[in-house]
């Protein structure tokens, strides 16, 4: 198998060749289905290498050197290990998927060669990130993923939004990539080595914890992974990433782009193991980024957006995860969450597509009449990102997450932000389910997906709940296959002791329900328009919820009773203050940090920018250069004028000027 | 007199016989044709030009004249140039009826002028020489006898005279200085005269300086190549020039060395600023010969740096600075005179416009000619300057060398703008005449020649060399 | 008796003198004058060295002086003549067709 | 070796030839044309095919006097880097023919001339190793290039071919007199005056002299890269140049100014180039940073491209005077890489323009619709320029900064700053003149096989360069290796100066 | 009796040839001339050069002074009315420039070798003449020619123009 390890990139890129090639050969039909075809030859890869045992011996290929100079040897080659693995798994999987999604979804475009060229190329470029043995190679498949990012969100190009999304998240992430450059210059002019296995084992041996090197090092790569990941403060590209096709959405979120980042931390940890303040930065970058994040999407109505801020958000638990030291976990994390961002994706593309690309939540609503199957498996990807305890694999991953939190240095700190988030998050996406799917329109539709795209929902839906089931939270009884296959390679995430780690646990899984519970309260506020108290909300009569209270009763009585203390919480307006402050704060958020702060920061910086290469152009190089030059020219004319009107042909003027030439000469010898 | 005497002598005589024919020939009381005339001219040129191979060299004549290579190369250049300068004159349409006897006669009493002064190491010798070149000159410019060539003629005729009237007071207080008027008894004059010989050569430098255009004594140049027909503008500003620079050479170079010695910072001064006004005046000049005149006062100059050099090296430089020069300007007036309207020469650089698109032959060869003027490889004209250039690092002027480029670099200007004025796009213009067959001979060899010398100079430096 | 420096400053006067009058004077035949002039400056600085060199040459040179001049002199006159003859110009202010056009290009 | 005088005599004479013989023969011209560059690159081809490289790292050396005299002689010789710059030359030959094909109307026979007679003289710049001659060729390059611009050019182009030939010529002209007094240096110590780059390489030079003969080099080779200061030629003549020209101009004459750092700055002065490396880099830096400012605020896409290449060029300068193994074998990938790249944009914008009438980015947008595949094709050369891995301008830059990283941090990072500022310009041109709405309807024409041909080689070259460049870079590793030893010699000396 | 004679002739000439810078009339300044050149015809006797002297008065005096009056009279040339002085505006400079390059002459023959003379030696005309016959011959010749082309010069420019 490890002589065809080069068929997992390389199916996608063959495809993408033909694609480019012979496209205009293939009918439009045909296309599609050579894309399907190449995603498919490399997740077969990705299975044959799992039967072939990759799973437990890590594999090597080296097709060529890349370029030869001296010490400088990166080669093209491939090293499939166990984290790797885990990658190029999910990533072909949800490629595959997105793909098929792609057909029915992409069918009307006129544009479908570039589409799906690029679609293919992406794939390939982030399965050649992951396979990567070099630094250099990582960091062809860096900007590779980059550039196909900005084809793919620009993909309609005619709206200039489009296109300026496009070219934003590209340069926002080039920023990233130049500080990874610098990395790999500084790894370089160090070791004289770019394969990652033998930097690793140099670094360890020759650097000390702590050394400025290492945090140098480990600080640039983190600018890379900060990038790519969308993490504060370089997140900005990612929201406006939207504007590209849901199926690229998706394909983004979940699996490729924005977790490049994390694999990158989780590949290169024995770095920020030497370098503990940076691990640490991880961390509170990641715990900042999940408020952030999720705080943002609460206040979205564009449907995409609020997804995009929670992925922001959940990328964030991963950081934190990998700041704590619990790389299986953020790996766990990156994949569950592929699952379930790429559900939630693609059926709220569904959604848009069947609503005539309308964005608006509220809109979305009151059209109504949504697929069925849209429906149900948004409600999966929401209870799964929400961690919707025990059925959910979101749940079993971000509260291995949250309980490990506690153990890092500042730990309740950071959980408590970490918990926060979960809370928010339940709340954001049920509020944008409710609103959707629940909004005035009419509920129930017959309308059908197209199999291509149904196909791919399912798949993922179940995905979405059963993936979490691998890996039991701490302590408890059922399987840990997860972390105790990647002990090897990435080591033990530390847990609490067992008490606390109960109690987080609870506090955990208690948090989504009442995170749901007040997405329910503040919809309703939403929906009358001004704050009203909870029970005039219910009394409007919702028969919905009236007969879901009925039935559940029995069941979860003592839920019920704290729902009611929640209610009257709010009624005394505790919590409703707390909700609109930290409304108004999203909004702060988003208006001051997006709009404001960051994108007037970024703003201010590009007119600088201009302005300043217009001083250059006005002032250096049309003032002093062209004017220097216009000076010269001018002084050379003058020059000329004053000689030529010497010679103005008087006969005497010019015997003057022989014996004025004799009186010097003379003078000269006088002299 | 010798037997060797004679074959020495008989270049000279050939072309005072020759002149004599002429003359005569032409007050024959049949008429002859302007055509035989000519012909009979070329064949007197070419027969003394062949004479002076027989030369055996060196050989001193009555310690008047020296006969040795240096002298032979140059006579025979003049020769052959002076055939080139009558066949361009032949077809040459503004003076079409006035080339008859009187005009090819002086032409061959003046190159009878050049050869002497290239071969006398008389002082005395050398200024006759000098006043043989000059006197049919003045006839020659104003031979159109229009207002501005009667002008032309007296302003060179007076300055002429004046700056004659300097190399003559020169040449006598030469006299007075040793006692003779041989340059290799002057050569050997004790140090106690030393000061009135270093005057006495000035004052000839002046009167020589004046002949070719060094500034100050540089203005009548444009003027007179202005105001001649193109042919005559053609031998004063080439060969003419020429004969001049080498009695220079051979005046200071070859005989009073220790007195140039003592002038070089003057060459160095006359160098230097020959070089910047001839460039600066060039610049922005609409008269085609005007500029041309001025791009000669800086040729001249880049040739004094050479000779400001004071080596050998800078010597050899001059010399083959001077062929080049000579070849590069015979093309560019014979071209100018192939182009001449009918009752005048082209003088306007507009008037020029799009002329080389039509007439390839003629436009390649001003082009070749031009860039060997600015001084671009492959032609002699960059050998050159590479000599130049070279002999001034050598002797250490660093600066003069400078000065020297950044006018090369400055002169390019004004080259290039007469090529993309000749190449640009115009209109056909109907009433130029097909330039006649000997024209163009002469423009093709001319620059193949100047190409030849460029790309293989070799033996033309080994020629010079030995002198 | 007289040292040959008082002869060559004698001649050098004259000379200096001769060049006054073609630079000061505007008329041609005024001009040529002053040309003769300063020629027989340098005639006199010849024969006065030839007696102190008590050789020929000086006089040689004087003859050939003469010699010159008078044939340059000759084509001068002619040429002084046919501008007043067919321009009417005799003073040297009035020879000014041939000059730099000050207008420059505009190219 | 006779093939090297093939490569400078076959287009010189066969451009003679075409001048000759082609008048009002359009046809018979194209395809001269076409028939003599697509010789001269199967040639060059066959030269890599079988060089084997000599003890001192050439291929092929001729040796035959010229003018023994002066010490001048016809010395041609082909190492590793020459071999490549070589091989651009005869690549981007055809592709100037064939871009030219329709877009030049008048004269087709004197334009193939001109650019036959400038790939002869680039060729020769490469080739010489004789400093005469090497100058002669230096010169020889101008004329038609100067003819080039000021007859084929657009509405400025005298102005543009006036300041292009006198920017280049003063330089060069100061170049001459360094190379006389090396000559004559080098003469006073061994009593042998010769301009034989093999004898001058020995040459013991006093210190400060070796400054100064090494500044007049310097400045000829500055002004034709061109770095920050006297660039300001260069967007004039691109812009103003035809595609052809500017395709040469970019592709190779701004090659033959780094090549001449390389061949002879660094290698003749090593003691004054060691000393001077800083301000060179200072300079590349400069270079790369303002260009890639001014580049940003160009509307005209020529001119926008001409800042690009004053911006990548730096980056070569940058690594040549990093002076180390990543450097300098960047700084040749580069060259190379910027001349096939920044050829295929220049001969894009020209087809761009064929079918617009504008170059104005201001005027253009929304193009990929209507041309998907000039679309595409000017989207991959972007991004090989903007330095995508995979493509061209990577590697160089890359090992550039790699190199330049181990002599100073601070320079790497301003280095990486321009590669970020190269992102922007570059996406921001690509999405003013391809996204968006189409500002303009008229029957547009995608590429035709022609243009596509043309552009297909280049593409070649460039997923070559960026994806396998081992074979370009074995050659080069020869010459780097003695560059760098005379480097190490060199500080040694320094140091011991300073003991 | 020598020096005065000598020194007196030299004053003469030298305000002779003053004379014709500030004289209005053109044949009085041809009449200075031929007193300036014949007073140098006696100084070339006091010098030693008999032969010279004759020549001078000869050649000068008689052949090329005709001509100038000759044209004088021709071109009818007549003084110009309401002038102070025949010199024009502007004189200052190069009168200071005459002067000062005789100021500069002054200084650089004085320093010349100033031995006396001791007596008047006479170079013999016939000295003269067997110096010209002997290695002077092909100058002589040249000469001619000289003469030669001015005269078809002259007669050139002096014809009138071919139809």
């Amino acid at each position: 198998m490890s002589q065809w390890l080069w068929l997992i990139p390389g199916a996608p890129l063959l495809g993408a060749l033909i694609i480019v090639l012979l496209g205009g050969l293939l009918r439009r039909k045909y296309l599609a289905i050579v894309a399907c075809c190449a995603a498919a030859a490399a997740f077969l890869a990705v299975l044959l290498a799992w039967l072939a045992g990759a799973a437990s011996q890590p594999m090597q290929q080296t097709l060529y050197t890349w370029m030869t100079v001296g010490d400088w040897q990166p080669v093209i080659g491939f090293s499939l290990d166990r984290l790797a693995l885990v990658m190029v798994s999910v990533v072909s999987g949800v490629g595959l998927l997105v793909h098929l999604y792609s057909i029915a979804f992409m069918a009307e475009e006129t544009d479908q060669r570039r589409y799906y060229f690029f679609l293919n190329l992406f794939l390939a470029g982030m399965l050649l990130l992951v396979l990567a043995d070099n630094l250099l190679l990582l960091y062809l498949s860096w900007e590779l993923i980059g550039l196909c990012s900005y084809a793919l969100i620009g993909f309609w190009h005619r709206k200039p939004l489009s296109a300026n999304a496009g070219r934003k998240a590209f340069i926002v992430t080039r920023i990233g990539d130049a500080s990874l450059a610098l990395g790999i210059f500084l790894l370089f002019s160090q070791f004289q080595e770019l394969s990652l296995t033998a930097l690793f084992t140099s670094a360890t041996a020759e650097w000390e914890t702590g050394s400025q090197l290492a945090i140098l090092t480990a600080l640039l790569i983190l600018g890379g992974a900060v990038g790519k990941s969308a993490q504060l403060p370089l997140q900005v590209w990612l929201p406006d990433a939207m504007a590209g096709p849901s199926p690229v959405s998706a394909l983004l979120h979940a699996a490729t782009i924005v977790t490049a980042g994390v694999y990158l931390i989780a590949r290169t940890y024995p770095l920020f193991e030497l370098a503990p303040q940076i691990q640490w930065l991880v961390t509170a970058i990641g715990a900042l980024t999940i408020v952030y994040g999720a705080s943002a999407a609460l206040a979205q109505t564009d449907f995409k957006r609020i997804l995009a801020y929670s992925t922001i958000s959940q990328v964030g638990y991963m950081f934190l995860a990998l700041g704590c030291g619990a790389y299986a976990l953020a790996l766990f994390h990156l994949t569950t969450h592929a699952f379930f961002k790429a559900l939630l994706f693609l059926s709220a593309g569904a959604v848009i597509r069947a609503s005539e690309d309308e964005h608006d939540i509220h809109n979305l609503g009151k059209l109504g009449g949504h697929p069925p199957l849209a429906r149900w498996s948004f409600l999966i990807g929401a209870a799964s990102l929400s961690g919707l305890p025990f059925i959910t694999a979101g749940f079993y991953s971000k509260d291995a997450i949250l309980a490990t939190t506690w153990s890092a240095p500042a730990g309740p700190l950071l959980w408590a932000f970490a918990a926060f988030g979960a809370l928010l998050t339940a709340i954001y996406i049920f509020r944008a389910y409710l609103l959707v799917f629940h909004g005035p329109g009419p509920r129930n539709s017959t309308a059908s997906l197209p199999r291509s795209m149904a196909l791919p929902l399912l798949v993922l839906a179940l995905l979405s709940i059963v993936s979490g089931f691998i890996e039991f939270p701490e302590g408890w009884p059922g399987p840990h296959l997860w972390s105790a296959w990647l002990e090897a390679e990435l080591g033990l995430a530390i847990f609490p002791s067992h008490t606390i780690t109960y109690n987080l646990q609870i506090i955990a899984s208690l948090l989504p329900l009442a995170g749901i519970g007040l997405a329910f309260i503040l919809l309703r506020r939403e929906q009358v328009g001004q704050p009203l108290p909870l029970e005039n909300f219910l009394r409007t009569g919702w028969g919905f919820d009236a007969f879901y209270h009925a039935t559940l009763i029995r069941a979860y009585l003592a839920l019920a009773r704290l729902l009611r203390a929640v209610d009257a919480l709010l009624i005394q307006g505790m919590l409703t203050k707390m909700i609109h402050g930290y409304l108004a704060f999203a909004v702060i958020c988003r208006q001051g940090m997006e709009r404001g702060a960051i994108e007037k920061a970024l703003a201010m910086m590009t007119r600088g920018f201009l302005a300043f290469a217009i001083i250059c152009r006005q002032g250096v190089e049309r003032g002093v250069l062209e004017d220097s030059i216009a000076n010269l020219v001018a002084g050379l004319r003058f020059g000329h004028m004053r000689l030529s009107a010497t010679q103005n042909g008087l006969l005497s003027r010019y015997a003057l000027a022989v014996s004025a030439g004799v009186v010097f000469l003379l003078g000269y010898l006088l002299w | 007199m010798r037997s060797t005497d004679l074959i020495s002598l008989a270049p000279f005589f050939l072309l005072i016989s020759g002149g004599l024919t002429v003359l005569m020939l032409g007050i024959w009381p049949q008429r002859v044709s302007t055509r035989s005339l000519t012909a009979v001219t070329m064949a007197f040129l070419l027969l003394s030009a062949v004479a002076t191979l027989f030369w055996k060299t060196p050989f001193e004549m009555s310690s008047m004249l020296v006969i040795d290579d240096m002298s032979r190369l140059f006579t025979l250049l003049f020769m052959l140039s002076a055939a080139a300068i009558v066949t361009i004159s032949y077809r040459y349409a503004p003076t079409r009826n006035e080339i008859r006897e009187e005009y090819l006669s002086l032409i061959l009493f003046a190159t009878l002028g050049m050869t002497m002064l290239v071969t006398s190491r008389n002082l005395v010798s050398a200024f006759v020489g000098l006043e043989i070149l000059a006197v049919p000159l003045y006839a020659l410019i104003a031979w159109k006898r229009e207002q501005s060539a009667i002008e032309g003629g007296i302003k060179y005729a007076v300055l002429a005279g004046f700056a004659a009237a300097f190399f003559l007071y020169g040449v006598a207080l030469a006299y007075a200085s040793a006692g003779t008027l041989d340059l290799v008894a002057l050569g050997s004059v004790t140090t106690d005269e030393r000061l009135l010989l270093s005057v006495a050569v000035i004052l000839m430098l002046v009167g020589i300086g004046f002949k070719l255009a060094l500034v100050p004594f540089h203005m009548w140049a444009p003027d007179i190549y202005q105001a001649a027909p193109a042919p005559i503008t053609a031998l004063f500003a080439s060969i003419a020039k020429i004969a001049v620079l080498m009695f220079l050479i051979r005046l200071l170079c070859l005989q009073l060395q220790h007195i140039w010695e003592a002038l070089l910072p003057l060459l160095w001064i006359l160098a230097v600023i020959s070089m910047i006004a001839g460039n600066l005046l060039a610049l922005h000049q609409q008269n085609l010969k005007r500029l041309l005149a001025y791009s000669s006062i800086a040729h001249l100059g880049y040739i004094l740096v050479a000779l400001a050099a004071g080596t050998a090296l800078g010597r050899d430089a001059a010399i083959y600075y001077a062929l080049t020069y000579a070849l590069m300007n015979l093309g560019v007036f014979a071209v100018v005179a192939a182009f001449s309207l009918p009752h005048q020469d082209r003088q306007d650089l507009k008037e020029y416009r799009g002329l080389g698109r039509h007439y390839p032959v003629l436009g390649i060869a001003m082009g070749v000619c031009l860039l060997a003027l600015a001084g671009l490889p492959p032609t002699a004209g960059f050998v050159a300057k590479l000599l130049a250039f070279g002999a001034a690092i050598e002797a250490g002027h660093i600066m003069l060398a400078i000065i020297a480029v950044i006018n090369t670099a400055l002169a390019f200007y004004y080259y290039l703008r007469i090529l993309v004025v000749l190449y640009s796009e115009e209109k056909r213009e109907q009433n130029v005449t097909q330039p006649s067959q000997g024209t163009s001979a002469i423009v093709v060899v001319v620059s193949l020649l100047l190409v030849g010398l460029g790309t293989f100079p070799e033996r033309m430096l080994m020629i010079i060399g030995t002198f | 008796m007289i040292p040959l420096s008082h002869s060559l400053i004698i001649a050098a006067l004259l000379f200096t003198l001769g060049l006054a009058v073609v630079l000061l004077r505007r008329e041609l035949l005024f001009i040529l004058m002053g040309l003769e002039v300063m020629f027989n400056g340098a005639a006199l600085t010849a024969i006065a060295a030839g007696q102190y060199w008590d050789n020929a040459d000086g006089q040689v040179l004087t003859i050939f002086l003469m010699t010159v001049t008078a044939a340059e002199l000759v084509v001068a006159l002619i040429l002084v003549w046919l501008a007043f003859d067919r321009f009417k110009v005799v003073r040297a202010e009035a020879l000014t067709q041939l000059k730099d056009d000050m207008e420059g290009d505009s190219s | 070796m006779y093939w090297l005088n093939m490569l400078i005599l076959l287009p010189l004479l066969g451009g003679l030839l075409i001048g000759l013989t082609g008048r009002n023969r359009t046809t018979f011209a194209q395809w001269a044309a076409l028939a003599v560059t697509s010789a001269e690159l199967l040639i060059v081809l066959g030269l890599w095919w079988v060089a084997t490289p000599g003890a001192n790292g050439y291929l092929y050396v001729v040796r035959v006097p010229w003018i023994p005299t002066m010490g001048i002689q016809y010395l041609l010789g082909m190492d590793g880097i020459s071999l490549l710059l070589v091989l651009l030359t005869a690549l981007l030959g055809p592709v100037a023919v064939l871009v030219s094909w329709h877009s030049i109307r008048h004269n087709w026979s004197t334009f193939a001339a001109l650019i036959l007679a400038t790939q002869a003289g680039i060729m020769g710049v490469f080739l010489a190793l004789d400093l005469v001659l090497f100058y002669v060729f230096w010169e020889l390059m101008l004329v038609p290039m100067y003819f080039l611009i000021g007859l084929w050019g657009h509405e400025r182009r005298l102005y543009a071919a006036y300041k292009f030939f006198l920017f280049t010529v003063t330089g060069s002209l100061l170049m001459l007199v360094a190379i006389l007094g090396l000559y004559f240096v080098h003469g006073e110590q061994t009593g042998i005056y010769t301009f034989d780059y093999f004898e001058l390489l020995h040459t013991q030079l006093p210190e400060s002299s070796g400054m100064w003969l090494m500044l007049g080099f310097f400045v000829a080779f500055a002004v034709k890269i061109p770095l920050f200061p006297v660039h300001s030629w260069l967007p004039d003549a691109h812009t103003e140049a035809p595609t052809a020209g500017s395709i040469l101009l970019a592709g190779l004459l701004l090659k033959t100014g780094t090549y001449g750092l390389i061949r002879f700055c660094l290698p003749l002065f090593p003691e004054a180039s060691a000393i001077f490396a800083p301000v060179g880099m200072t300079l590349g830096v400069i270079g790369i940073l303002y260009g890639a400012l001014l580049a940003l605020v160009q509307e005209d896409m020529k001119r926008l491209i001409a800042y690009s290449s004053i911006s990548h060029l730096g980056f070569v300068v940058f690594g040549i005077y990093a002076w180390n193994l990543q450097g300098l074998n960047g700084a040749v990938l580069l060259m190379l890489a910027h001349g096939v790249t920044t050829g295929a944009m220049f001969a894009l914008v020209g087809m761009l323009e064929e079918r617009s009438g504008t170059r104005a980015l201001t005027h253009l947008g929304g193009l990929l619709s209507p041309l998907p595949r000039l679309g595409a094709m000017l989207l991959l050369f972007t991004l090989s320029a903007m330095g995508m891995p995979g493509l061209a301008n990577f590697a160089g830059e890359f090992l550039i900064i790699a190199g330049v990283f181990q002599i100073s941090v601070g320079f790497a990072v301003a280095g990486a700053l321009g590669i970020i500022a190269g992102v922007i310009y570059l996406l921001w041109m690509y999405q003013r003149a391809m996204l968006g709405e189409v500002k303009k309807n008229r029957a547009w024409i995608d590429l035709n096989l022609r243009e596509t041909v043309a552009l297909g080689i280049l593409v070649i070259a460039v997923l070559w360069l960026g994806l396998y460049p081992v074979p370009f870079l074995d050659n080069v590793q020869v010459p780097v290796a003695t560059l760098i030893e005379l480097n190490t010699a060199a500080m040694a000396g320094t140091a011991d100066a300073l003991h | 009796m020598y020096e005065v004679i000598f020194y007196l002739t030299t004053a003469i000439a030298v305000i002779a040839v003053g004379a014709i810078l500030v004289v209005r009339h053109p044949v009085h300044a041809a009449l200075y001339l031929i007193i300036s050149l014949l007073a140098l015809a006696l100084l070339f006797f006091l010098l030693g050069a008999p032969l010279l002297a004759a020549l001078q008065v000869m050649l000068y005096a008689g052949a090329i002074m005709v001509l100038f009056l000759f044209l004088i009279m021709v071109m009818n040339l007549r003084p110009e009315r309401g002038r102070p002085l025949p010199l024009p505006s502007g004189w200052g400079w190069p009168a200071f420039l005459a002067l000062f390059l005789w100021l500069e002459l002054l200084l650089l023959l004085s320093r010349s070798p100033s031995e006396v003379v001791s007596s008047t030696t006479e170079v013999e005309p016939k000295a003269v003449g067997s110096a010209l016959f002997g290695p002077y011959l092909v100058v002589v010749e040249a000469a001619a020619v000289l003469l030669l082309a001015a005269l078809v010069a002259t007669l050139y420019l002096s014809r009138k123009e071919r139809p």
